[in-house]
């Protein structure tokens, strides 16, 4: 029992002093008091910007989150047209989905009372359902130092520019084994890309498989949708990363070279008994004209539902563009072969150096088969259209692509001009780079303009292939010596197209130059040959702007005839011939075993 | 029997203005109180809805016949308390049943309540009931010693058993008041008043953390609203009494109305200043200083008063 | 630490199984030495304290793994003791002799993963659970959400939709199948 | 579960504690027919609304600062009572075990009617944090009448403040009805707190 | 097998008294009773007003986090674990986050270090204000309860305003903290700090100088200094009996070893120095959150950098970390299996032992009246116990 101190007695009245001070409540404790002004208070979407990815939903741990269709919003490439729906009978506000949210559409405000007295009202999808909360300009927002989703890509080891300019070996060396798990663990699995690969390969699937380190499963994943994926993991033209989510906020996963990094795991001799192709014949038979990746991959997926595939091919070997259009320093031979002698190895019979409408008869083809698939690609130069231009000296970049694939000197001196801006302006550049010559590209418009890779870009420019932007070729003349050519071109002018299209280069008469060259390579466009179709054929068949007309699954208004490849599709790049491939093989698949179309 | 009919009438007026003032009391003294808890409190009529409220709740369950009897004995107690207590001195109207020997039918009424709650309570069968009845039954033995000793010495002072003659005899300015003529049974008396208010240190029979609620416990509805009604009309009983017996009565309304508040205003002033008591130590407290005070009124009357 | 194993090497048959960092590492022991081990620590090298006793399911290796965490105030190490019980049956000796907290920890693992310590005071009184009719929720093999999905309704009207079939039927119906 | 006379069994009762509990069924109570009456007492009663002092889940934490200086629910005739037979609006501190269910069941049978249920926190509307524990249950309409449901985890005192003002306004126009609910649906509520309670050890009302 | 001797022994629990002597009532406190703190119930026989036995029942508010924690992946963990203290939230985060990053060998910043150490001590000081509150409104004296739970309040607000959420904050994340400093945020906490030690004077003056408060805890519920070991007991329970013990001096994590502090101890043991313990260390947490806003680097990261969330596997390991929170030490013990999942997680709350054993050994005896004056200076955290 403690002693008593008069101290202990008198001192608790001091508790009266708080009585004369200001008391501590809130007068309008409702109103008084907003939420902080970082507040985890309820959801605002912003709908315009969320592609509906779904990353809020895998991360929600309480399983708040569903992607809901919304009115008036349709899916379309890049963009799931889901939007989130909270269930606020199950959020606890972590903010997680905030932190995490790929375009930053999703934050919070700093409201945060919602009584009712019926829990089923506690379900909205913000952005959509009007809340009064919609416009509170506070509330949570991420930290823009912070963040769950990794930005950045590791970097690629690629050849050095000088080291490049030496050989023709391969520049980017592929994903070592930690770069490749880091840059597969970036990927958050929404199958956003997966619609707009044109052959919809299961991208988050074979991702996964590196993580796990599991690359058969991945190759086979590959094989489903994709047999060129050595190739395309080199050269596709990855519009799937463009569509990546990751890229609103920072790089997007290197789809591309993470299938690369799965191919390269596995070697050749390995892929038949990892992918166990069972084929049972059915007896059928379809003619596959032009062994480009169109073709082989109708091939590979005709063989697979078995039939007995024929693939005509003008060139020596097979591949088609890919071989004589790409550069061995971005598509190495051996990587192209890979794919191509599996698809082979299934039982596709080619016939090398037969060109159709020469060696044999288109008739004879469609008489014979149950169906004709053909992508025989743009393979004719277009012409510059200027005054000179059958100039000896004025060569196709197609042409020295070819001879350089195929070993042979294409002859373009020491001083080049490559006009144009795409792909093959690049790759004829870069190509006449590496055997030597000086390179100056011209191009009508400006570098963003350009439709060729910005890698490709980059990688020219790295390589010291001088470009002259906003230039106009004008007039080619001959030069004093044979070996030699002359170009004059003019300064443009970017006019902004009032109609909201592309701005549109002018040319401005008073700004000429004239330069002298060893040869111009003229890289702006090809065109098909379409001579090998008999008339009837050709009759049946609609073409628009020089492409074919073709359904969903390339089939022509002659329901024997399939068409695939850039003859028939508007990207024309290698993804979209081996989809438009699959695509045939589905198609005639449906048509054969529906007993259509037979003889 | 005219005169009885006029009496009853006056004494239900009293009761009445006693309760809606017991109940504005005990909100003015909530909101002190909540003042010195930084805060605004309760409304003034806030007293006044919680009655009509359990009034109106409807459902009420009963544990048998006692615990019915129970807060019926309490407001029993509470009536009869105050039937015996002048409320104003002088005024016809409010002097009630006053007789020569009121003040001993006051202390037994003052008991009665508190028993009568014990029966009602322990019929409720709830065991904090009944720790809560022990205790109140024990902490009032207590400390109704040092009141007894304190209404004897007052008694013994004025020579008189009837509350109306003691204010009488404290009229005439405030240096008679018992107060100030026989400051020890006032300290005793006062002592004792904080334990009958019930506020800590003496709050050990509703002791929320303790026994929550206490007696009351199993008590709800219109139970509930009698004991409320009760607590009020007791509360100011006991402000009347003490302010008639100790601080000279009231002469008008509004000089009640100061009184009774400074007088409540003690217990609440030490109430927030300190934790409850044990109930033991309580007894032992009020079997320490206050009764020895008590006695020393006693003598002081006895013998330094009355010389 | 290191010498301290030495010591502990010396008298049972322990092995290190790992030293996380310089003031925590786990020692591996048989069940039946377990009791003298812990009362050696205690008694003789001054582990008085017991953080806790846990006990993690190995369902892959058919095992239960018991954890009694011991700490030196002294030198402010503490000794992680595992005792490996088979899953069939597992049994423990009680060691709630050696501390008055003991037999709570033994309570709980009994309840939660049916680890018994014949002798344990209070051992079969329910602890966080009443009324439980399943196998001991902390066991691997009980699925908690095929639990509550049986036991517990949840409010409907709850449905996510797939992005990738949403946009396989709206963007390329048929194709790339 | 019923007996002849529309009595309950009390099957969980031990032989010998039988006696010791009511098996009367509970009965709806109706308004008074009066309306003024009716609306008179609605208004005391939202004016003075009791709540249990029984902190259910982590809910509890919130309604200390609300009870307390800062926002001082007194002013708006909000107390606390520790017993249930003088509280009139149960206060669900978010989720409830099945343990606490119980508790819940017999405190809430106890309160004396007309009594309110305020469900704080996003556990009592779907299961919140605890959708998929064991030993939790999701959603509380299935067990008790809720009549006014708080989102947010914790919610702020100021939400639970609206929480309040919104079961006045429910009560002073005559829509809380959750005890009456309970009482005519009360099989179906029995049901379903069988079904996860599952050691009943307490007769079938606790009057 | 050893058999276990029947002989009794001073760790055998009491004998239950024999009920239908009629000398004994069964009581219960709780899980309905205010003077409990949170959700529990105590089982008390009585002889009188002396309680004879007590037997304590937790799980209430069991939510199986264990079992949860091994379904969720580690960062949906990260939100969860918060809940399992409900008032001292950030030291479940805190340990959440140190466990993983010990076994993932993660570096945290060194502003996320002060940071973090910022939102301890705030946290420890509204738990320790909400606990006052409790002490002396357990005895009766609800008036300084309205104070502390107020300044509490206030401190509330620095939270919502540093992390975004008032209770559950979510701020400490494996591998740093969620977001910098609000601009002027230190003045605001200086500020509320001015506050909070005027409010520890007048409860100096009020409650530690009360004779009636003395009166009721003093020599209440003593802890003998060899329950200690026997039963487990830390933190200021444990430093009231004499025992210099505190793991932010002994085992220093984050920057504690760049703060001046003191370990406070007393020898009486008894509720009163509890008490007095826990409000002497509010007093030092008042001094260091000066300190660290002072000492507080300006800028620099905050987060260190991890791995994709979704897909993160942290490598397997096994490890015990833990931290002094008000009750003493608060752990972690992490199983991780290199999955997604952790294999085991084991959380162990001070409270386990104080609310349990200690509660059941210390009841026996003592006056029904102060029952929860007894619970309260142990200070648990029913939540904890039971996960």
């Amino acid at each position: 029992m403690p002693k008593m101190k008069l101290k202990d007695i008198i001192s608790p009245f001091y508790v009266w002093q708080r009585s004369f001070e200001k008391p501590y409540t809130n007068n309008k404790p409702i109103d008084e008091r907003p939420g902080a002004p970082s507040y985890r208070g309820f959801h605002v979407n912003d709908i315009e910007k969320c592609v509906g990815c779904g990353t809020c939903e895998t991360i929600c741990m309480n399983n708040a989150i569903d992607m809901v269709p919304v009115e008036n919003l349709t899916a379309q490439v890049g963009d799931s047209g889901l939007r989130p729906r909270f269930d606020y009978g199950r959020c606890c506000w972590c903010a997680l989905c905030v932190d995490i949210c790929t375009t930053s559409s999703l934050r919070m405000s700093n409201e945060y009372a919602w009584v009712t007295d019926n829990p089923d009202d506690f379900r909205f999808t913000p952005g959509v359902d009007e809340k009064p909360w919609d416009d509170h300009p506070l509330g949570y927002r991420r930290d823009p130092d912070y963040s769950l989703l990794k930005l950045e890509r590791p970097a690629m080891t690629m050849l050095s520019a000088e080291e490049g300019l030496n050989s023709f070996d391969e520049v980017v060396h592929g994903f070592t084994p930690e770069q490749a798990i880091v840059e597969a663990s970036r990927c958050v699995e929404c199958n956003i890309c997966v619609a707009t690969c044109p052959a919809h390969m299961n991208i988050p699937g074979y991702i996964k498989t590196i993580r796990e380190q599991d690359f058969e499963q991945g190759l086979r994943l590959l094989y489903e949708t994709n047999p060129f994926s050595s190739t395309c993991g080199r050269i596709c033209t990855h519009r799937c990363e463009d569509d990546c989510v990751i890229s609103h906020l920072g790089k997007p996963l290197a789809i591309r070279w993470l299938k690369r990094y799965i191919t390269d795991q596995i070697p050749a001799e390995k892929y038949q008994q990892i992918l166990q192709h069972k084929i049972t014949e059915n007896g059928k038979k379809v003619a596959i004209v032009g062994a480009g990746p169109g073709g082989l991959s109708a091939a590979y997926f005709l063989r697979l539902k078995g039939y007995q595939v024929s693939v005509y091919e003008s060139a020596e070997k097979a591949g088609g563009m890919l071989r004589y259009g790409v550069p061995t320093y971005r598509l190495p031979d051996d990587a192209l072969d890979k794919d191509i002698d599996y698809i082979l190895s299934l039982g596709v019979s080619i016939h090398y150096q037969t060109t159709v409408g020469k060696e044999i008869d288109f008739q004879v083809l469609y008489d014979e088969n149950d169906a004709v698939f053909f992508s025989t690609g743009l393979n004719v130069p277009s012409g510059l259209r200027i005054k000179g231009e059958d100039h000896p000296r004025v060569l196709s970049g197609l042409q020295v692509l070819c001879d350089v694939a195929s070993q042979r000197d294409p002859g373009v001196g020491k001083k080049v001009a490559v006009i144009g801006g795409g792909n093959v302006a690049m790759d004829a550049a870069r190509v006449c780079r590496r055997i030597g010559a000086e390179v100056t590209i011209l191009y009508r418009r400006r570098i963003e303009d350009m439709p060729a890779d910005p890698e490709e870009i980059e990688e020219a420019q790295a390589e010291k292939c001088k470009f002259v932007t906003q230039a106009i070729p004008g007039l080619i003349e001959k030069a004093k010596s044979l070996k030699q050519v002359v170009i004059q071109w003019g300064e443009a002018e970017m006019v902004a197209d009032d109609n909201g299209g592309r701005p549109r280069p002018v040319l401005q008469e008073d700004k000429m130059h004239t330069d002298s060259y060893d040869c111009i390579i003229s890289a702006i466009g090809q065109a098909g040959n379409y001579s090998f179709l008999p008339e009837d054929i050709k009759q049946q068949l609609v073409s628009q702007r020089g492409k074919f007309t073709v359904s969903n699954h390339q089939q022509t208004s002659n329901t024997k005839v399939f068409i695939g490849g850039d003859i028939a599709n508007k990207t024309a790049d290698a993804i979209s011939a081996i989809a438009d491939g699959q695509n045939a093989a589905i198609g005639i698949d449906e048509v054969l075993s529906l007993g259509m179309g037979t003889k | 029997m005219e005169y009885w009919i006029t009496k009853i009438a006056y004494y239900l007026l009293t009761v009445s203005i006693v309760m809606v003032y017991g109940l504005l009391l005990s909100a003015v003294i909530a909101k002190t109180m909540a003042r010195v808890q930084g805060r605004v409190g309760i409304p003034l009529y806030q007293p006044f809805i919680d009655i009509m409220k359990n009034f109106g709740n409807r459902t009420a369950i009963s544990h048998g016949i006692m615990f019915y009897l129970g807060p019926v004995f309490r407001l029993a107690g509470g009536l009869g308390t105050l039937a015996f207590i002048p409320v104003i001195y002088g005024s016809e109207m409010f002097s009630n049943f006053h007789f020569a020997g009121d003040i001993l039918l006051v202390m037994y009424f003052i008991f009665f309540g508190q028993l009568g709650m014990a029966l009602g309570a322990g019929e409720g069968g709830h065991p904090y009931s009944a720790i809560g009845i022990a205790r109140g039954l024990a902490q009032m033995t207590s400390y109704e010693v040092p009141f007894a000793l304190a209404v004897i010495a007052v008694v013994v002072q004025y020579d008189t058993a009837s509350i109306s003659q003691i204010v009488a005899a404290q009229q005439g300015g405030f240096m008679n008041w018992t107060v100030f003529t026989n400051p020890f049974a006032v300290a005793a008396a006062m002592l004792a008043f904080l334990g009958m208010t019930g506020y800590a240190p003496f709050d050990v029979v509703m002791a929320p953390n303790e026994i929550p609620i206490g007696p009351a416990t199993e008590f709800h509805s219109s139970y509930l609203s009698l004991m409320q009604i009760n607590r009020a009309i007791f509360a100011g009983a006991k402000l009347v009494l003490f302010m008639n017996l100790f601080f000279g009565g009231a002469g008008n309304l509004i000089e009640l109305v100061a009184k009774t508040w400074a007088i409540y205003m003690i217990p609440v002033i030490v109430g927030v200043a300190f934790p409850r008591f044990r109930v033991e130590q309580s007894v032992r407290f009020f079997l320490k200083i206050p009764t020895l005070i008590g006695v020393l009124a006693i003598f002081y009357v006895q013998y330094i008063v009355l010389k | 630490m290191k010498s301290l194993i030495n010591r502990l090497t010396e008298q049972f048959k322990v092995s290190l199984e790992k030293q996380t960092k310089s003031d925590l590492c786990f020692i591996r022991v048989n069940k039946d030495d377990a009791e003298q081990l812990i009362r050696h620590c205690r008694d003789h090298e001054s582990y008085t304290h017991l953080s806790f006793l846990t006990a993690i399911d190995r369902i892959e290796d058919n095992k239960f793994t018991l954890t009694y965490l011991l700490h030196n105030y002294q030198s402010h190490q503490s000794l992680g003791v595992h005792v490996e019980l088979d899953r069939e049956n597992p049994v423990m000796h009680s060691l709630h002799r050696l501390w008055g907290q003991m037999a709570t920890y033994q309570r709980e693992l009994k309840e939660i993963y049916g680890i018994e310590f014949p002798g344990s005071p209070r051992l079969n009184d329910e602890f966080f659970l009443e009324g439980w009719d399943q196998i001991p929720p902390m066991r691997k093999e009980f699925s908690t959400v095929e639990f509550c999905e049986e036991r517990f309704p949840i409010r409907e009207g709850r449905q996510s939709t797939d992005a990738k079939q949403t946009m396989k039927v709206e963007i390329y119906p048929g194709r790339g199948e | 579960m019923k007996n002849e006379d529309n009595t309950f069994a009390n099957n969980g009762l031990l032989p010998e504690e039988m006696d010791l509990f009511c098996n009367a069924r509970p009965v709806p109570y109706e308004p008074y027919s009066i309306e003024v009456v009716e609306k008179f007492f609605n208004w005391m009663r939202a004016n003075s609304l009791w709540i249990m002092a029984f902190g259910t889940g982590c809910g509890a934490i919130e309604l200390n600062p609300l009870m307390t200086s800062r926002f001082d629910a007194n002013r708006y005739g909000i107390q606390v009572r520790p017993t249930p037979r003088q509280s009139s609006v149960f206060v669900i501190g978010g989720y409830s075990s099945v343990k606490t269910l119980k508790r819940i069941i017999r405190s809430y049978e106890q309160m004396q009617g007309p009594k309110f249920v305020l469900a704080l926190g996003i556990c009592t509307i779907n299961g919140g944090m605890y959708w998929d524990s064991y030993n939790t249950i999701k959603r509380l309409d299935h067990y008790i009448p809720v009549d006014v449901y708080i989102t947010g985890c914790m919610p702020r005192p100021e939400a639970l403040l609206s929480g309040f003002f919104e079961l006045k306004r429910k009560i002073k126009a005559g829509e809380c009805d959750g005890a009456n609910r309970y009482v005519k649906n009360l099989d179906w509520y029995k049901d379903n707190q069988k079904r996860v309670i599952k050691k009943w050890d307490m007769p079938d009302y606790n009057w | 097998m050893p058999s276990i001797s029947q002989q009794p022994h001073k760790f055998d629990p009491p004998l239950e008294p024999d009920l239908t002597s009629g000398k004994y009532v069964k009581i219960w406190h709780g899980p309905q009773h205010p003077g409990i703190t949170g959700n529990m119930s105590l089982e008390l026989t009585i002889c009188g007003d002396e309680v004879a036995h007590c037997k304590t029942h937790v799980g209430y508010l069991h939510r199986g986090f264990e079992k949860l924690m091994e379904r969720r992946t580690f960062i949906q963990n990260f939100p969860v674990v918060c809940r399992i203290a409900v008032p001292e939230p950030a030291f479940n985060e805190y340990l959440y986050a140190a466990a993983i990053e010990e076994i993932a060998e993660i570096e945290v910043p060194e502003l996320a270090q002060w940071l973090r150490v910022l939102n301890l001590e705030l946290m420890r000081l509204a738990s320790y204000l909400m606990w006052l509150g409790g002490s002396s409104g357990s005895f009766g004296m609800t008036t300084v309860y309205q104070w502390t739970v107020t300044h509490r309040d206030y401190i509330l607000d620095l939270f919502e305003e540093m992390t975004g959420a008032r209770i559950y904050h979510m701020y400490i994340t494996p591998g740093g903290v969620r977001a910098k400093l609000p601009e002027g945020f230190k003045g605001r906490v200086l500020k509320v700090m001015q506050g909070v030690e005027k409010l520890l004077y007048e409860v100096e003056k009020v409650v530690f100088n009360n004779h009636v408060f003395k009166l009721r805890s003093q020599g209440l519920g003593i802890i003998s200094k060899d329950m200690i070991d026997e039963y487990g007991i830390v933190g200021p329970n444990q430093r009231a009996c004499g025992f210099e013990r505190d793991l932010r001096k002994d085992q220093p994590y984050l920057v504690y070893d760049q703060l001046d502090f003191e370990v406070v101890t007393e020898t009486e043991s008894d509720a009163y120095t509890r008490a007095w313990v826990r409000y002497q260390e509010m007093h030092q947490s008042v001094s260091m959150i000066r300190q660290v806003l002072d000492k507080m680097p300006e800028g620099g990261s905050f987060h260190a950098d991890l791995p994709n969330v979704l897909h993160w596997n942290v490598p397997a390991g096994e490890t015990y970390v833990k931290a002094e929170c008000t009750r003493g030490e608060y752990g972690y013990y992490m199983v991780t299996d290199g999955s997604e999942y952790l294999q085991r997680i084991h959380i162990r709350g001070p409270s386990y032992t104080h609310a349990v054993s200690v509660m059941e050994k210390l009841a026996v005896g003592i006056n029904i009246a102060d029952v929860a004056g007894l619970m309260v200076s142990l200070h648990t955290y029913p939540p904890e116990i039971e996960r």
